[in-house]
């Protein structure tokens, strides 16, 4: 039942329930994405299951053909490892928003994340809570005027990945609604690797947040906003291919260069390393507009086991050893006697 | 070997005084023995060896542990003092007993905290070596006990504990501390002897216990054996007495001790295979719940799946998943922990999932007293969430109980579809008891039967089984079923999302419907002891089960007209319930809270039932229910 | 200017049909408008605007803001319609309304989820451009209704409303979706014409509103002007007829609209102020709750702190945290939220500290239907916690209740150191009433009195006030009264930790017996309407009041002999409702959820309570009161 | 009331309650270097708070004669923003341990870091749950036998201060609690920090977990496994003094090396800054024992403003703006209308 019998399409994964996101909100555009995804890996439905927790982007499993699980406010991760521990068979998918996933269920996703639970975190972030009508949420830049700040919001906002990375988390990428091209690519990446994956998907909401991403999206400024980043290839960007990231001499420090000026040479240009996690930290953490925003596939480094594989190895060792699971022994073991 | 050091002005120990016995000379009925001391002095250790020794002896047992909250409190102090107490006999044993008749009493502190309880004229070991003036200190003793008359109602037996033990083990080798630390099991040699039990049972626990440090078990196997030479010595020279208990008539059968904690872990074991489900556990340590997370943590080959979760609510939402994905998702907490799970427990009464939740209660509120027992969680239990959320309720009355009733859980929770409550306590988890190991061949299954692939036409989520109404459950991995649900309100009959007004009523009503459905399914309610009818019910619910049942024994033996009936399903009642009770002039509901069960009572059959409380984290005695009887029915009839 | 095109066999529109009028021709007691479109249409705007140029008309009002969970669905689904309903008249008007007398239906989806409430040969306005078979087809209709006959028993005003706005608006430039917004706009006018309310009001907020965009203002107000001024030549043409609604006589004062959002705010602003205390607000939003921490996030100016917690554990963590600094903390949620606060509030039970917490209860269990009203967290409110842990519990009746009984809980809190739960509804929160604003110098102060360092002498953080048994509230930054407090339980005398059995049953009791204590410090219950003894009571609480206020008063016209009794304080109960309700033959508890509060009154007062459950996500009805009535009591007396 | 009035020594903060900690238990030596630090920095009893969850280690208020508050399990950090909001005047210490704080308080943690609430969290990590006899924690290392893991953990352990630095945090260090040289110093830049301050102590469970951390706590092997940093200073450790970490070249790694060997100089050691971010997320993820286990302030970069003060002036600055505060007018604001 694995195997796929006849190639689907992305269409195949939709449902026929009518889509409730707001017109132009950019959850369609990642619903797109991951429909193709699923499609381009060769999913199976019935062996797929997406789990949510409550916002306007854990609406998202209602869409999907699979099995779906819209639970409550922020514990998605729980009912994920759950799921995944009772059936390992089963391909589990995690969509949450950066209120759902950072505000109250920051916890577990800390916890789903350093236990390396074999599943993908889809993470739309649209720095606001979109579903109870944008107040600011815990990704939300200082001075967010929203109904709950009025006078613009003092804290300061977490980063996604950064958090990811600090929690433990072996893949870490980052990805935009409205890319298209990118992101069911970094999505095929993450359903790969064994563990689990986080994705931050920036995502626009045309309601609360209309065109706060615009610096970095927008076509006119993508290519010198966006840095793409690829394993194993200098850390070039720019619309003319010839700005990059270099080490500062001696300082554990990078800044940004442009090829071909004060004798700048592509060689210079420090060459991406996935699975360098303080080259992660310092790429998530970048300041913009002074830095590029990174995407693609930043932090890859995966453990040996997953959790849930861990844990039925442990209980296949015990089961292998003892051979028999015999209650009836269990419990005359120790003191027992008999009355007549 | 030293002389018997019998304190001054005491005859020969002579505790038939006050015990009931049966006729031949040191023959008693039971005994009530307390062992008191520092938390490091090993008094666990030693009350549930000297329960092992006395089951295997045939005695009727009950105990009751009790331990301070910290790890290790300072040596001395009160609050350091742990006990442990042992009630056993040759007739039916329920309760750990009101009063010892016995205390061993290792050091001031434990004397301190201890004696209050110990009958009039009853027998006090005490280890004089450790009546030090700094010890008296930290106990809060202005003069030392042993010299002024504190001790005058009692019997004493004054010895010097640790002399003795680090005499008896000195050719081992042992550290000065190590040594000492072989005073308990003096002790217990010496209470072995006392009440002729065997001391083989535990000198073979020790060596398995030291396997790897062999000197050590042979050192605690020769203080336990100079422990039993001492009395054997000073019975020859009149100081002390042995006693016989005779073998209590139970069922024939194989007998073990068990605590609640086992009982409910081996009962979710077994429930899961009579259900053919993997059991996931999703826990989150607490007092004095986490006992059943370490029980089945050991369980792995029967495939039972432990999750530690990172807290309560992570740990009841795993357990949903796991049940979404196929598994038996079971969660277990206490008070605090299970406060936390309200919200979730919601979802599952929305999707309507099989989840068992176990509830080993401890004393409120908020922290309250971690390791003291209580039952005030009911009212949590029954309404503790938002919306109309109704979840079947069961309290077990016995360690041995939680057995089956985990096993019932379980068989409601999948033939329902639906999350199920069972409340445990503090005391129930940890006190032991004999148990008669049931015949697991003669269970009925109850096998749970998933949606299949054929039955894919015209499926969806929320179709119902017209006589339970339980919906069917389709789980991840079935070609053709898959589905969506969640926690917004379901159309009936589609399962998605839906707004309306009417299904919203009609689906409330089904989910309680369904609910009080399961009162056709379960035993109809029996008198445990007593008419069926008469002027006085005692109804009582979890672990006052033993404290009731004998005093309401021992009023009808007085010739009171008064009735036991324990409740162990409390929701939905038992369908008799109500006629049953109103055969009743009055109605009695002692509780360890300030009154829930019978609220619910008097809510569902306007009966004016009332309420006695205690709300002192210890269980009740059986005389403080005798009381209660005697003064409701005035002098003896 | 077009012509009306008033649709074919229809006569003058001819609502005194089967609405109460007082005489005068066109002249209506009382009428009740939905307004119902897509979510994009704008219907809350319009209804809150109607309301608002109602209120000024001097008409008693009730309103009824009914809306998707959707933030925008989908245009032209069923699922996206929005809906507002407004009640006016010129009697007391206490709820929105059970049936429509007039419906405006935007568009098809809008007609089809409404029409059924519409009372028999009602009016519905409909926008004939938007029934578009795309949009017929997407609202579930196989033959437009307009053409079949499914309006037939309906009075039916049928105009392009789209196109007689686009034409209203065309000189001001704007794109044709701006332009078409102003649909709404041109629909109030109509109805602002057809039951005579003024214009002006409407126009200086359109003026305010778009202050930055005065041609958006401007197109607004002429769409406004337009369909006025349709109204008129229909007149003319003898198409349409106008009423007029006569003034409500209410109490003398200035008055406002007020929501049960908003009056809550300003409720907790005023308690602050009367306790002397800053205020400390703890939030996590949540529907319908967050409209509160909206308001009083705008507060500043009061020195009001707002936190938006990163949950709601958080949230209540933080108020109570605020109270042991000395602030007056509160919290607020809805029932999931409130489900997670149960473990802190027994923390704040335990260290006795003043909180309050409210709950807009919306349709559960779990998420349930987040926009719609239930009454199903009063268990959760009185039980909802580990433990023996007794809170306070309010229920505000009205919007403007709300304000009142915000105080009234931050004077129990204070006054008696203890958590207070105040229950409103969605309906409550969502729904405006006329206020006659207090006077606020009246309101009686309650100033808190922290312990001062000059009472550090024999200080301990749990001495009592003999009278109300508060304890007394040092708070950090005072020299002299350094102590610690938490969620052990703590002794009597010291406030230490105390383990001791003794202690725990007093202190446990001392907790109960503080709260019963409230009892004596409360109004008496009154009867709302009707005798204080009789053939059958109608007892309610929270948001049910205005529908049994109505019904009652009818059935008392019709001669039955019913009383209302409205309870505002649910925990403790007033001291004579016992009494009150035993005069009743009959007591009925119309509810919206499957029976709670009848069986707080059952178990307290052992009468034979008996429920009426309404469990659909929407207010009670007046005739569905009455019908309960009229069944009990059988033909009118 | 903010000035002392005469000098207090360590033992004025040490309350009369009997404490209840395990003899050798690791929380004597804290409470040492606490009660100390108080005295050394002249903090006001009065205005000072200890705040805590539940566990061993959250005790601690008890024995400190400040004000305190054990309030519920992993809850602190929400508490002692609700104080510190209330009361800015006042000096919160926020003490948990590995369970309370990372475990089921972990989300907590998260967001008072993030929103930089100036008060102090001193995080006890004994690896173990203590106070509820000794299962495993989210600190223990894989395959950590306990009773409810009687084969061994198979979750990957969450560093703290890797997590901290995730969060947002803008001051993270660490100790040793025998380390009464190092602690009070560290406890007392903690202090001074405005905004949260993050500590993690390594803590000896004498009963649960005993010797966990002897291998580089161990008097004989702590020269060569500790590197206590400091700003501005090469990171050079060894009993000899000669061992130090270098910055690899052309790659954002770093390596250990000796000095005077193969022509390492003191100069090629790199220098440590302890406001980058990056470097700090390196340090905290060191793999031991390859690595020397690192001690001290590692990170410590303050925000502009910390999150109460914050809030107070966005408050104090409205109050200015408007001048009054009326509720009567706030009511007759919109539409109103008299009837007579
Ligand atoms: C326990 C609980 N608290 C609060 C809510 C209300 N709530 C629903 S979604 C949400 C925030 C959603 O924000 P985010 O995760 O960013 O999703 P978005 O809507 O922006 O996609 C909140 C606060 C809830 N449903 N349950
Ligand atoms: C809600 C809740 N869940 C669980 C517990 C039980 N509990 C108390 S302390 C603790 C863990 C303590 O571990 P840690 O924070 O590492 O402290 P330590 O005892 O090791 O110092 C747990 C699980 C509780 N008191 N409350
Ligand atoms: S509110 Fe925002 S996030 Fe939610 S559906 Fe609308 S556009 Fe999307
Ligand atoms: S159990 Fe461990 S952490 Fe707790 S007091 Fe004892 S030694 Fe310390
Ligand atoms: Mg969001
Ligand atoms: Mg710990």
């Amino acid at each position: 039942m694995n195997k796929p019998v006849t190639k689907l399409s992305p269409k195949d994964f939709a449902t026929d329930q009518e889509v409730r996101w707001c017109p132009g909100c950019g959850d369609y555009a990642i619903l797109k994405a991951v429909q193709k995804t699923l499609a381009d890996i060769e999913a199976r439905p019935e062996n797929t299951v997406f789990v949510s927790g409550i916002g306007c982007s854990s609406r998202f499993p209602y869409y999907m053909a699979t099995y779906g699980f819209h639970t409550i406010h922020g514990r998605a991760p729980a009912f994920a490892t759950g799921i995944k521990l009772a059936n390992p068979n089963l391909d589990v998918w995690l969509v949450t928003g950066d209120g759902d996933g950072l505000s109250i269920g920051g916890n577990h996703l800390l916890h789903v994340l350093r236990r390396n639970v074999d599943l993908q975190v889809l993470l739309f972030n649209n720095e606001i809570y979109g579903l109870t009508k944008g107040q600011y949420s815990p990704t939300s830049h200082i001075g967010t005027r929203s109904p709950s700040t009025p006078y613009g919001s003092v804290d300061a906002p977490v980063s996604p990945c950064a958090f990811a990375l600090g929690a433990g988390a072996r893949f870490i990428a980052r990805g935009i609604d409205t890319g298209q091209k990118q992101l069911p690519g970094i999505l095929a990446r993450a359903h790969a690797h064994k563990g689990a994956s986080f994705v931050e998907i920036f995502q626009n909401c045309i309601v609360y947040n209309d065109g706060v991403f615009n610096d970095f999206t927008e076509k006119a400024a993508a290519a010198d906003a966006q840095l793409h980043v690829e394993h194993g290839k200098p850390m070039i960007f720019g619309k003319d291919g010839n700005k990059g990231l270099r080490l500062k001499q001696d300082r554990f420090e990078i800044e940004v260069v442009t090829i071909g000026e004060n004798g700048v040479t592509e060689d210079d240009i420090l060459v991406h390393d996935e699975t360098n996690a303080a080259l992660a930290h310092l790429l998530f953490t970048l300041p913009h507009p002074a830095f590029p925003v990174v995407l693609g596939v930043i932090y890859c480094n995966p453990a040996p086991a997953s959790y849930e594989s861990a844990v039925h190895a442990q209980i296949d060792a015990v089961k292998a050893e003892r051979r028999t699971a015999d209650l009836k022994a269990v419990l005359k073991k120790g003191r027992t006697w008999e009355v007549r | 070997m030293t002389i018997p050091q019998v304190s001054e002005g005491q005859a020969v120990m002579n505790l038939e005084k006050a015990v009931r016995h049966d006729g031949e000379m040191g023959a008693l009925e039971s005994v009530v023995i307390r062992f008191a001391g520092d938390s490091g002095d090993g008094m666990q250790l030693t009350g549930s060896q000297f329960t092992v020794a006395t089951a295997l002896e045939g005695s009727d047992l009950a105990t009751f542990p009790d331990f301070p909250a910290e790890i290790r409190a300072p040596a001395g102090t009160t609050f350091g003092v742990s006990a442990y107490q042992i009630n056993f006999g040759s007739s039916r044993v329920l309760t750990a007993g009101d009063a010892p008749d016995v205390l061993v009493a290792m050091n001031p502190a434990a004397l301190k905290v201890n004696l209050g309880d110990l009958r009039e004229s009853g027998m006090v070991v005490v280890d004089t070596g450790a009546f030090t003036d700094k010890n008296l200190k930290k106990a809060g003793y202005d003069s030392n006990p042993l010299e002024d008359d504190t001790l005058a109602k009692y019997q004493t037996l004054e010895l010097n504990l640790s002399q003795l033990t680090l005499e008896s083990v000195k050719d081992f080798g042992l550290s000065q501390k190590e040594a000492l630390r072989c005073k308990n099991m003096w002790t217990l040699g010496l209470m072995l002897w006392m009440f002729d039990r065997k001391r083989q049972p535990i000198i073979e626990w020790l060596e398995t216990k030291f396997a790897s440090r062999p000197e050590i078990a042979k050192a605690n196997i020769a203080a336990l054996n100079a422990g039993h030479a001492y009395g054997e010595t000073a019975e020859l020279s009149g100081a002390l007495k042995r006693y016989s208990i005779g073998k209590a008539e139970l069922e024939p059968g194989i007998y073990r001790t068990v605590t609640g904690g086992q009982a409910v872990a081996w009962g979710l074991v077994a429930g899961a295979q009579l259900a053919g489900l993997q059991l996931f556990f999703g826990s989150y340590p607490i007092t004095p719940a986490s006992p059943v997370l370490h029980h089945l943590s050991g369980m792995k080959e029967f495939g039972v799946i432990t999750f530690q979760a990172e807290d309560e609510i992570a740990a009841v939402c795993a357990a949903i998943g796991a049940s979404y994905a196929g598994a038996l998702g079971v969660t277990s907490s206490s008070g605090p922990g299970v406060a936390l799970k309200g919200e979730a427990l919601g979802l599952a009464v929305s999707t309507e999932l099989p989840l068992v939740v176990i509830n080993t209660q401890r004393a409120g509120p908020s922290t309250g007293l971690p390791t003291k027992t209580e039952q005030s969680d009911l009212y949590q239990a029954l309404f503790g969430r938002n919306g109309d959320a109704p979840i079947p309720v069961l309290a077990a009355a016995t360690p041995a109980d939680c057995f089956d009733l985990a096993i019932e859980a379980v068989r409601i929770a999948t033939k329902y579809m639906t999350p199920v409550i069972l409340l445990t306590d503090g005391y129930i988890a940890n006190a032991a008891e004999p148990w008669r190991l049931p015949d697991l061949d003669s269970l009925e299954a109850f096998p749970v039967k998933f949606t299949t692939p054929e039955e894919a036409e015209g499926f969806y989520p929320f179709r119902r089984d017209e006589k339970t109404l339980a919906r069917n459950w389709a789980v991840p991995g079935t070609p053709g079923l898959m589905h969506r649900i969640g926690g917004i309100e379901k159309s009936y009959d589609t399962g998605h999302i839906s707004y309306d007004p009417a299904n919203h009523q009609r689906m409330t009503e089904v989910r309680r419907d369904k609910i009080l459905g399961i009162a056709n399914d379960i035993p109809l309610q029996t008198v445990s002891t007593g008419e069926e009818k008469g002027k006085l019910a005692i109804v009582g619910w979890g672990s006052t089960y033993g404290a009731i049942q004998q005093a309401v024994r021992k009023a009808r033996v007085e010739g009171y007209d008064v009735s036991h009936i324990h409740l162990r399903h409390l929701w939905p009642l038992p369908r008799n319930l109500g006629e049953l009770l109103s055969g009743f002039e009055q109605v009695i509901v002692p509780e360890m809270n300030t009154g829930q069960l019978v609220n619910l009572l008097r809510a569902q059959y306007l009966i004016p039932a009332e309420p006695v409380n205690k709300i002192s984290g210890q269980p009740f005695k059986i005389a403080e229910i005798l009381d209660v009887i005697r003064a409701r029915l005035g002098g003896a009839q």
